[in-house]
């Protein structure tokens, strides 16, 4: 048990002094704080998320930004600031088609299995895009799903969130277009279609969830 | 990556007939084909007819064939289904016929075409979209979290209290340890001993021979020395300073300092 | 943000702006960064010094505050809210067994040399309990025994008495009101046999006493 000598059993402090203390707090870490971890960290009482409401709206166009991320909040320049920053900006790993689409499909899917990306692409997916992503950390391994031979499931994660300054998946640009069209829904292919290559030459018939060399991979 | 919405369809069709005949490792799988030519058709892909595209795509396996062009396994593998799909497309149902009809292909693969033509449209959108540490950034000079971590020990009086009972307890029930330590012939002792004699123990001894002056006759300390003067052997033999052997079982064990 | 303030090469972005401009700077930058270079990032025409004022008095009383290190300028946390970047764990641990029963002997016996300890206990004594019960101002030395080799002695604190509730060490129980209390075990413990562990750790023949906690603790 650890118990911060800060603490106070009295009272919390005033509301104007919580959120400066949020405000230290976002301002000290470059990552997002989630509410939990806000509250770990301010004295027992303080409301975290009334100030952080507080504090959102004093940065309301502001130069820089009080962004939700997943669960974690941060603050960010504006993004149209962006070009003073030039001196700033690290050099951002260019992409190559596959890894594009394949993040796009995890993203906008998930969770999604290997043998459904590439049932959507048509191809199959090369062990160094999927590599290259959880490398990245845009994108980890989710649940298994509950279907034969329990394939793994690739979900994105919070600096993917992060990077792209989504508050949470939905957030994705036309994500509601493609579920009202049905792009998103998980039809199975009709039997006969031919399936995807893959790596090993094996042809996967596409219709089946199982994926062996799946486990191979992921684990 | 750009999104070929914004080219004129009919340079996207010129620039798809061009690129299909001749660069094959452009494409990313059949699918990516197909959908290039799809695009040709200029209509939207959920009226596509898959029987053109099926046409066009078995013609262009035909033109890469003529350009002896190593098609990949997959390319041929689709090359055979749409074939197949074609035939289904042109005959007659046959009632006799399990599985999905030709329609119900057909519609499949528009739909997959559909799909992968969305994914790559919104994949462009989300690469467009403001980036961290490119559009927006980070605190630049984050400040760590130090940690202190603070041990503090917690006892009672009781706790107190019991150890001290404890230990005299034990003490009640025994002689000082100065005495009986009396009785002892500990290992250092031993080795020590072992150490100043092994330069003379040229020739096999036994290890009785070895005790200390006055440990051999009072069993108790005998015991001790006994014990304490073989593991100090065995300590000696294991440095690779003396042999050690035993003819038989309870024979005396002898002693002799290793050659070197 | 309809107008950006670079396209504009006659007049200089609204002073409200360039305390924007600065603010996400400061923010973003790995270092303090001096008029000069402030200058050189934002749009022609920008007054540094003047946007430099506004922001700090707007962070004037904030959780951070706008700094000059040197020639530069940068955010800091305010000084008040330090506090908040440490994070003080305090671990409560139960004292090793070795470390009570030193202590005990201590209050009992006191002033007592190590020897005498030692031989109490049966065991020798680590110099890490010793360490630890001196760390914790529980006892401290005391007067030199006049004996050959002149002995430090040891003796208990008023922060022990404190601790432990005692208004002198002569509050303790004796060993007849132990008894009577039922503390002490009149029977031997089943391993009272001598041994003494020798103080580099090796066990003479015939050791029973482990003093396990011990050496795990402090080595």
């Amino acid at each position: 048990m650890s118990e911060t000598p800060h603490e106070s059993l009295f009272e919390a402090p005033p509301m104007a002094e919580q959120e400066r203390m949020i405000e230290a707090i976002l301002f000290a870490s470059a990552e997002p704080q989630s509410k939990k971890q806000l509250e770990d960290r301010v004295p027992h009482g303080c409301d975290v998320s009334e100030a952080l409401v507080h504090l959102r709206k004093r940065y309301d166009g502001r130069g820089v930004a009080l962004i939700k991320v997943g669960e974690g909040y941060a603050f960010r320049t504006a993004p149209d600031l962006g070009f003073l920053m030039q001196k700033e900006s690290v050099e951002v790993r260019k992409l190559s088609r596959a890894a594009i689409e394949t993040l796009a499909i995890i993203a906008y899917h998930q969770p999604v299995t290997r043998a459904e990306i590439e049932e959507i692409r048509g191809v199959s997916v090369s062990r160094g895009t999927v590599d290259l992503l959880l490398d990245l950390e845009w994108i980890k391994l989710g649940r298994r799903r509950m279907t034969p031979g329990r394939p793994v499931t690739l979900v994105v994660t919070q600096l993917f969130l992060d990077h792209f300054g989504l508050e949470t998946p939905k957030d994705l640009p036309g994500v509601k277009e493609l579920r009202d069209a049905g792009l998103l829904d998980n039809r199975p292919p009709p039997s006969a279609i031919p399936g995807v290559i893959s790596e090993d030459g094996e042809v996967d018939m596409g219709q089946s969830e199982e994926d062996e060399d799946q486990d191979d991979m992921f684990e | 990556m750009e999104s070929h919405e914004n080219i004129d369809p009919q340079v996207q069709a010129r620039m798809a007939a061009e690129a299909f005949s001749v660069d094959v490792d452009g494409y990313e799988g059949p699918l990516d084909i197909l959908l290039t030519l799809a695009r040709t058709q200029k209509v939207d892909m959920r009226r596509i007819s898959v029987l053109a595209l099926a046409v066009q795509y078995l013609a262009f396996v035909e033109e890469a064939k003529k350009l002896r062009l190593e098609l990949a396994a997959d390319y041929l593998v689709m090359a055979a289904w749409l074939a197949f799909l074609k035939s289904r497309l042109l005959l007659p149902k046959d009632d006799e016929d399990e599985g999905p009809s030709g329609e119900e292909l057909a519609a499949h693969l528009a739909f997959q075409l559909e799909r992968l033509e969305a994914m790559r449209d919104v994949a462009a959108r989300l690469m467009a979209r403001d980036q961290l540490g490119r559009d927006f950034f980070a605190r630049g000079i984050p400040e760590d979290v130090t940690r202190n971590r603070k041990i503090t020990y917690k006892a009672s009086v009781l706790d107190l209290m019991q150890a001290y009972a404890q230990i005299r307890t034990k003490e009640n029930f025994k002689p000082l340890h100065l005495d009986e330590r009396e009785d002892v012939f500990s290992m250092e002792q031993a080795l020590e001993r072992m150490k100043t004699l092994i330069g003379h123990a040229i020739e096999w001894g036994t290890l009785q021979q070895f005790l200390p002056d006055g440990w051999q006759h009072n069993p108790k300390l005998r015991r001790s020395a006994t014990a304490s003067t073989f593991a100090a052997m065995l300590e000696l033999v294991k440095e690779g300073k003396l042999d050690l052997r035993q003819s038989d079982m309870f024979a005396p064990i002898e002693v002799k300092r290793k050659e070197l």
